[in-house]
């Protein structure tokens, strides 16, 4: 193997689980937390939409 | 110390509201009670009754309107105001060790009772505690309890007692005390009672206000009301149910 | 006018300490179970450290151990201490008198400190007879009360304005635990280093001890003030 | 309908800035040179690149996001004992679940690095410590708030709590920093400053991180208002 490629790989190699797991770690971790205050959001909404229309079935305003 | 001016109404609600959120335990409460009244606050569990006297206690702040106990307002005049009521309540109120003189002398301390020596002596022989005086609270039965929390509640002389279920889980014996000692204090205080029991509630009062879901349901002096319709009033709001 | 309030809050302030003290002189019940518990501690000492092997110096972690042995008696008593007022709705009765809430905290956080105080008294020549026997001890004597005491004062303020809460909270004592443990961290760092100077003694004691006691006069500064401050929102809720 | 958008376009801004920060810190940025080859007695012999190094891209912006937002529970924690009004104690308790969700990221970044860099997963080193005790508080706060039922008497305490929170951390900080301790190991740092692309990709970063967390804040406090709004109706339907 060339030998400045491997001093480089010695350097990198090792340490990249580390550095790519951190960054995963974030990543999918603040991804997974909005994506599901979003989808909460949306079947909440969905949710006051029945609620709604029922209410206005009934004849009350809310 | 100065007191206000006039006093006409021992207790002054003007539109009092008392929000959290979308929550209202009280909703525009507006009601007077001449000096010398008993006022008797009926209505379902979670109708208000408890934040009522809180905030005319100064427990609680109320979050729009006014309220004024004896002339003081609740908010403005806090301190002062606290030392013209007193509370009888289910709970005691008092410390199990210590005496029943301790726990008068601590609470004659706490309102800054002059001579307070002379004044807890002069109240435990009104109770006809005066021979118990140096056990301890622990020892004492319900009915005696019951005597002392009477008289820690006029040891700074009130001029209005707030009443909180004073009934609840009293034996007939107790129930028996405790009518004879508001009988005997009757005159010179205005009584304000929270009651569930109505019958109880009615015999004792000259007015009565009925709240549910924080709105004043029914405010009247005893002497205009007609009982079969009061009692079906009562009825009413007790199935409106928690607000 | 001024005069007449500040003299009625003396007598409240000087009630509340002398009710508390004649209750627990009464029961012995803050000051017993507090004890026993700071016994009971020394006993898991012994196990925890029985098989540390002879050339093991148990002066080398007194000071933490000591400190382990405060924090949790000192849990058990703030706990107690505010029980007696939420039992029979005492607290209530408290709030309705004509008092400032500020002189409340006061009279409570000084008998806390009371009672800690002689717990601590009472733990240290055990602890002492117990454990550091062998070795003598290195430091200056004055350092010893002077941690104890700063250490103390941090615990109690901070304490009863959080056993204040804890009392209304469904999981009473170990909802303490929860709020008070991290919040101590840095108060209890200090104490430990400080201690630690005065069992151990040597080169820089001198000064590693003067650096703790001002971490924990900071602390203790700080968190009582802010305690102060917010006392008045939490027993009014 | 104008904030949606608006939160919308800060997280998708947000997510671009700190893949942007994220490409210049492995591509642009010149490596940080850390004492590497030593001999028996310890003496460095020389420099080599640290390729770990480029955790600290996000994991400083992450830690002190962290911070501003605790100071927003706080913040609101104060407006809310000012106040009393219900829409802050939300505020304060979102703002600290962004401040748990962000404060867990710097510690398992920070535990990555130290596990390659010092070869063990968890040391005492005043970072760590300072960070572990912040997470203890936040859910601390958590637990206070789950085990009062009254909802007036839950936000009041939270608010108490967050408030001496916020004032206890940077004291911790402090302390693990002045008070000597044995336990953590000395470490050797080639000092200095950022340079100048060095510096750039980590504001890039910060601010792509402010930015997410302040969508996440307000997509979070969306769905407090619509879940409010859906008990309001659902009590209106009850009669």
């Amino acid at each position: 193997m060339d030998p400045v490629l491997e001093e480089i790989y010695a350097l990198v190699v090792p340490s990249l689980p580390y550095v790519a797991g951190a960054y995963a770690i974030l990543w999918i971790a603040l991804v997974a937390y909005i994506g599901m205050a979003y989808s909460r959001v949306g079947r909440l909404e969905k949710e006051i939409a029945v609620l709604e229309e029922s209410l206005e079935r009934r004849g009350i305003s809310a | 110390m100065t007191e206000p001016a006039t006093i006409d109404a021992a207790v002054e609600v003007r539109d009092l509201t008392r929000t959290f959120g979308a929550r209202k335990a009280l909703d525009r409460v507006t009601f007077d009670l001449p000096t010398g009244a008993f006022l008797s606050i009926f209505g379902p569990n979670g109708a208000g009754k408890t934040t009522l006297v809180k905030v005319l206690t100064t427990l609680t702040a109320p979050s729009k309107g006014t309220a004024k106990v004896s002339g003081f307002d609740v908010v403005a005049d806090a301190v002062e105001l606290r030392s013209r009521i007193g509370l009888i309540s289910h709970n005691p109120l008092l410390y199990p060790d210590l005496s029943a003189e301790e726990n008068l002398v601590f609470f004659a301390d706490m309102y800054g009772v002059p001579d307070a020596a002379t004044r807890v002596r002069e109240l435990l022989v009104a109770v006809e505690l005066d021979h118990r005086r140096l056990d301890l609270v622990r020892t004492f039965s319900r009915g005696m309890l019951q005597r002392l929390s009477i008289a820690r509640a006029l040891l700074h002389r009130p001029k209005v007692l707030f009443l909180d279920e004073p009934y609840s889980g009293l034996d007939p014996h107790a129930v028996e005390i405790l009518d004879h000692l508001i009988e005997q204090i009757r005159a010179d205080h205005t009584f304000v009672m929270i009651s569930h029991d109505l019958v109880k509630g009615l015999a004792l009062c000259s007015h009565a206000l009925i709240l549910a879901k924080g709105k004043v349901v029914l405010s009247a002096p005893r002497e205009e009301l007609d009982e079969a319709e009061f009692a079906e009033t009562y009825r009413a709001t007790v199935g409106l149910g928690v607000a | 006018m001024a005069g007449e309030a500040r003299g009625l809050s003396l007598r409240q302030f000087k009630a509340i300490l002398h009710k508390d003290i004649v209750m627990e002189l009464r029961t012995k019940e803050m000051i017993t179970s507090m004890g026993l518990y700071a016994l009971l501690t020394m006993v898991i000492y012994q196990v925890a450290l029985s098989q540390s092997g002879t050339a093991f110096d148990p002066r080398n972690i007194a000071a933490g151990l000591l400190w382990l042995a405060f924090v949790f008696t000192s849990m058990l008593g703030l706990n107690r201490s505010l029980v007696h007022e939420k039992d029979q709705g005492c607290l209530e009765a408290l709030l309705l008198s004509p008092v400032d809430r500020p002189v409340i905290f006061f009279a409570k956080a000084i008998g806390n400190l009371i009672f800690l105080l002689i717990v601590q008294v009472l733990t240290i020549p055990v602890f002492a007879f117990l454990f550091l026997q062998q070795g003598s001890y290195a430091g200056e004597w004055w350092m010893i009360p002077l941690a104890l005491l700063a250490g103390a004062i941090g615990i109690s303020g901070v304490g009863t304005l959080l056993a204040t809460m804890s009392v209304n909270t469904k999981g009473k004592d170990f909802v303490l635990t929860v709020l008070f443990v991290p919040l101590m961290y840095p108060l209890l760092l200090a104490a430990v280093s400080a201690t630690s100077a005065a069992v151990l003694g040597g080169d820089g004691s001198v000064q590693q001890f003067w650096t703790g006691m001002g971490m924990m006069a900071g602390f203790d500064a700080i968190m009582l003030l802010a305690s102060f401050a917010l006392y008045e929102f939490i027993v009014g809720a | 309908m104008n904030r949606n958008i608006l939160v919308l376009s800060m997280l998708v801004l947000g997510g671009v800035l700190t893949t942007v920060g994220f490409i210049m810190a492995f591509f642009f940025t010149p490596p940080v040179l850390g004492p590497a080859v030593t001999n028996e007695v310890g003496r460095i012999l020389g420099y080599q690149p640290l390729f770990s190094q480029k955790i600290f891209y996000f994991h400083v912006p992450v830690a002190l996001s962290s911070f501003l937002v605790f100071f927003f529970t706080a913040f609101y924690g104060v407006r809310f004992l000012m106040t009393k009004e219900k829409q802050y104690d939300t505020r304060a308790k979102i703002a600290t679940e962004v401040t748990l969700m962000f404060v867990i990221l710097t510690m398992a970044t920070g535990i990555l690095w130290t596990r390659f860099e010092w070869g063990r997963w968890w040391v005492w080193e005043p970072r760590l410590t300072t960070y572990f005790i912040m997470t203890l508080l936040v859910i601390a706060y958590f637990v206070l708030r789950n085990s009062i039922e009254d909802e007036e008497r839950r936000a009041t305490y939270a608010a108490v709590f967050g408030i001496i929170a916020f004032i206890d951390a940077p004291i911790s900080f402090a302390i693990t920093r002045i008070i000597p301790s044995s336990v953590h190991p000395v470490v050797l740092r080639s000092g200095g400053g950022l340079t100048g692309s060095q510096l750039a990709a980590f504001l890039i970063g910060l601010f792509g991180m402010l930015m997410i967390a302040y969508a996440i804040f307000h997509t979070r406090m969306r769905e407090e208002l619509v879940h409010d709004r859906l008990e309001a109706v659902k009590a209106a339907l009850e009669g």
